[in-house]
């Protein structure tokens, strides 16, 4: 009874902490400009976190070793460095856009420029990384930001036409005004959402984090089979809102404000009240999962004690790097740059350095070494090399794609 | 003796500088003027028809004032920016002269009509804004109608 | 036999605590005085070792910050072999970290930034 | 001397022929006594070839990773020209350069280290 709730629990957080500035960004966007026509991105992008964090957990699991430190074995000290860079850029703009997506929310409740809403937003991230307990930190944000059931709810409520949105999504075509670089490039933003490079760094980690033994990997599985699909189904919800009220008005979103207006219209204030707490608690949580993540990539190359199961004077250097990371996450917003802006190009970025990691996940998952008898299926592995190179040709076509469609205008 | 190390993060801070400068640059002909000024009648369409839909909200009282003054506030200084951006661009022609007229009459009268829907959602005057927003529909048809013959 | 590239270089090193202790980022080979082929008496590990392995501008900059971190007549941080007690997935040593001379930069941070903090010696809630 | 120093070395043989450079040391644990760790390694010989693949460190030619095919197809197919040169072959380590006796030809593949 007490691992059924411990399974519906691990659920119901995968569900709330699936969503992210990313993915609200992204799918807003995608829905206002394109409709459906990009749906098929976003079942593909959860098809491959799902693939992809189901092998970084079980290996967490089994050898006791989270993505970064395999990362280094696998690739060498020196390809892994280039790597970590590569990695750290991301994972350290992704917390900057989430601290300002944090700030943004707090905008909309308040009214006061957002821009002062970062220092507080950010001193409030470190302090629950560096005072509350892991798991406490993953159940209380994974559960609040099950708030963003309000999208479902608001699209139910707007009665729409069912079987002309599954045409659109099942009959994608690039509408008229829009080219076919932009589709594309659009393409890759929204792949990138759904498999951000930090999520696998954090659910790796976290297996070890939380101590998970090989009577834990059905736990592993459910979490992963069920709760992520959950979560981007929520995607799925933003991006068909958007379908429903900003795509008929040819409004191309820009700020954080219209991903909530769809609700607004159909929910009022209650909708609008608990979509801004959705927004909250979704950006909250993924600013604690890439802040984390920061410390993990940095620590595992370098071998150094890591996580939040240890008293900081026990992690110095990874607490070091956190508290550096969020600072400078904060201070970049604090530039005034755009954060959706910032959330578009990292998304983008984010896809193109997705290979680095998920590739030398999908050979140690293979490794009897560490793995045991838990190798790869034979379906794991066919899905994993399809979707691996699917992501290393987005590697090699997005920085080209990022300058013809002028980064999506 | 060994490869130099990937320059990848270089890369990626050129590519994000290669892609904010290409926003602007100087125009030469009228073609390019005026899909720039397609392209900017697309994007005020697009804040003129936020603008409406944040009306349609305010009449339905189905938000808080906080958030919709804040909403219309964004979307009047994401107008001001599109028309100094594309005012920003030297006409290179009489017939790019005529273009621009056009279609600043039609920034003008979105701007005003959208400060004066931020001043009244500030005011919490939400019965004020149909009326005020009543020229909106206009504006944003034409607009649409200025993008699609230039495009 | 075992190969070192494959099976024990860039492994993660753990201490008799089960605290991670580093990477093994190079091995010390030692010529036995009779003769005969070498042997690897010593793990290297933290930045000096690392740098090594790296090559180039980067391995030189990392060498020169390793450098200002450690005095300058010590060679980079050495385990010996000796206190290694099992290589499976990682290399588990029989020492406590706080012996190892490969600790010398994680003490540095910990008392002259995280200790100073409010918390940082207590276990998160 | 460290581990570093070997790999990436040039490999020649006598006629200054190379099979390319140092991939991997193999090291056999019969050295003398260390500690609580029993007997030393000890080096036994060096896998030899191309090193400007990734596929060196990733277990698909000496070791039993097998999945997915296609990356192993590919990684073995990359370093098919891998040697083993045993150490009493090694005649001298100078900087970035390992002089064998012998010539290449006669060298084996590296096979799997258990």
């Amino acid at each position: 009874m007490k691992k059924l709730l411990e399974v519906a629990l691990g659920i119901l957080t995968a569900v709330g902490g699936f969503v992210d500035i990313g993915d609200l960004v992204a799918a807003t966007a995608t829905g206002a400009r394109f409709g459906l026509a990009l749906a098929w991105v976003l079942v593909l992008g959860v098809i491959g976190i799902v693939i992809y964090a189901e092998m970084a957990g079980r290996v967490a699991t089994v050898s006791h070793r989270p993505v970064f430190d395999l990362v280094r074995e696998r690739l060498g000290a020196r390809v892994a460095l280039a790597n970590l860079f590569a990695s750290f850029f991301v994972t350290l703009l992704t917390l900057a856009a989430e601290i300002g997506g944090v700030a943004l929310a707090v905008e909309l409740l308040t009214g006061i420029n957002y821009l002062l809403w970062v220092p507080p937003a950010a001193l409030l991230v470190w302090l629950v990384l560096w005072r509350m307990r892991f798991q406490v930190m993953e159940n209380l944000f994974g559960l609040a930001g099950l708030t963003l059931l309000v999208v479902v709810v608001a699209v139910w409520h707007a009665h729409p036409d069912w079987s002309a949105l599954l045409h659109g999504a099942t009959h994608p075509a690039v509408p008229m005004g829009e080219g076919r670089p932009t589709y594309f490039y659009f393409a890759i933003a929204l792949l990138g959402s759904a498999m951000t490079p930090y999520e696998v760094f954090f659910f790796s980690s976290g297996a070890v984090e939380e101590g998970w033994s090989t009577t834990d990997l059905i736990v592993n599985r459910m979490n992963v089979y069920l709760g992520f699909p959950l979560g981007g189904a929520l995607a799925l919800a933003v991006m068909v809102a958007a379908t429903l009220f900003l795509q008929p008005r040819g409004i191309d979103p820009t700020h954080l404000s219209q991903v909530a207006l769809p609700v607004v219209l159909v929910l009022g204030k209650v909708g609008l009240a608990f979509t801004i707490f959705a927004f909250f608690a979704a950006t909250f949580g993924a600013a604690l999962e890439t802040g984390l993540s920061c410390g993990y990539t940095i620590a595992q190359y370098f071998g150094w004690q890591w996580g939040k199961y240890v008293k900081p004077a026990q992690a110095a250097r990874f607490h070091l790097v956190m508290l550096v990371s969020v600072v400078t996450g904060a201070l970049l917003i604090l530039t005034t740059i755009d954060p959706i802006k910032l959330t578009e190009y990292m998304l983008v970025l984010s896809a193109a350095a997705l290979p680095l990691t998920y590739f030398p996940i999908l050979v140690v998952a293979n490794d009897p070494d560490y793995m045991g008898s838990k190798v790869n299926s034979r379906i794991s592995n066919a899905i994993g090399s399809v979707l691996l190179v699917i992501l290393v040709v987005i590697m090699l076509a997005a920085p080209p794609l990022m300058i013809i469609t002028k980064a999506g205008q | 003796m060994r490869k130099p190390l990937l320059p990848v993060v270089p890369a990626l801070l050129l590519l994000i500088a290669v892609v904010l400068a290409g926003c602007t640059g100087p125009v030469r002909s009228f073609g390019v003027y005026e899909s720039k000024a397609a392209r900017t009648a697309k994007e005020e369409a697009s804040a003129v028809e936020n603008a409406r839909l944040v009306v349609q909200a305010a009449t339905g009282h189905k938000a808080f004032g906080r958030y919709l003054s804040q909403v219309l506030t964004e979307t009047g200084d994401e107008a001001s920016s599109i028309q100094s951006t594309f005012d920003a661009i030297q006409p290179p022609d009489g017939r790019s002269d005529q273009l621009q007229a056009e279609l600043d009459d039609l920034l003008d009268a979105a701007a005003t009509t959208i400060a004066a829907l931020r001043t009244a959602a500030r005011r919490g005057d939400f019965g004020a804004m149909p009326r005020l927003a009543a020229p909106l529909a206009g504006v944003s048809r034409k607009l649409d109608e200025f993008a699609r013959a230039h495009q | 036999m075992i190969d070192a590239g494959l099976m024990l270089l860039d492994r993660q090193l753990i201490d008799a605590d089960g605290m991670l202790a580093g990477k093994v980022d190079d091995l010390e080979l030692t010529f036995p005085e009779g003769g005969g082929p070498p042997v690897v008496t010593a793990i290297l590990a933290g930045p000096g070792a690392l740098a090594g392995r790296l090559g180039g501008r980067l391995g030189h900059l990392v060498e020169v910050v390793a450098a200002r971190l450690r005095h300058p007549e010590e060679t980079p941080g050495r385990i010996s072999f000796g206190l290694v007690k099992r290589i499976d997935s990682a290399v588990r040593l029989s020492a406590q970290r706080a012996e190892l001379d490969t600790d010398r930069v994680e003490s540095l941070v910990r008392d002259y930034v995280i200790r100073r903090i409010p918390g940082g010696d207590h276990a998160p809630e | 001397m460290r581990l570093s120093e070997l790999l990436h070395a040039e490999v020649l043989d006598e006629h200054g022929r190379s099979p390319g450079r140092v991939q991997d040391v193999r090291l056999v644990q019969d050295g003398p006594v260390v500690g609580s760790f029993g007997a030393a390694f000890r080096v036994a010989g060096l896998v030899v070839g191309s090193t400007r693949t990734f596929g060196v460190r990733l277990g698909y030619d000496r070791r039993e990773v097998n999945g997915p095919w296609p990356v192993k197809a590919l990684i073995t197919y990359l370093l098919r020209s891998a040697r083993y040169v045993p150490w009493e072959r090694v005649r001298s380590i100078e900087a970035d350069r390992v002089v064998i006796t012998g010539s290449i030809d006669d060298l084996q593949p590296p096979g799997s280290p258990g």
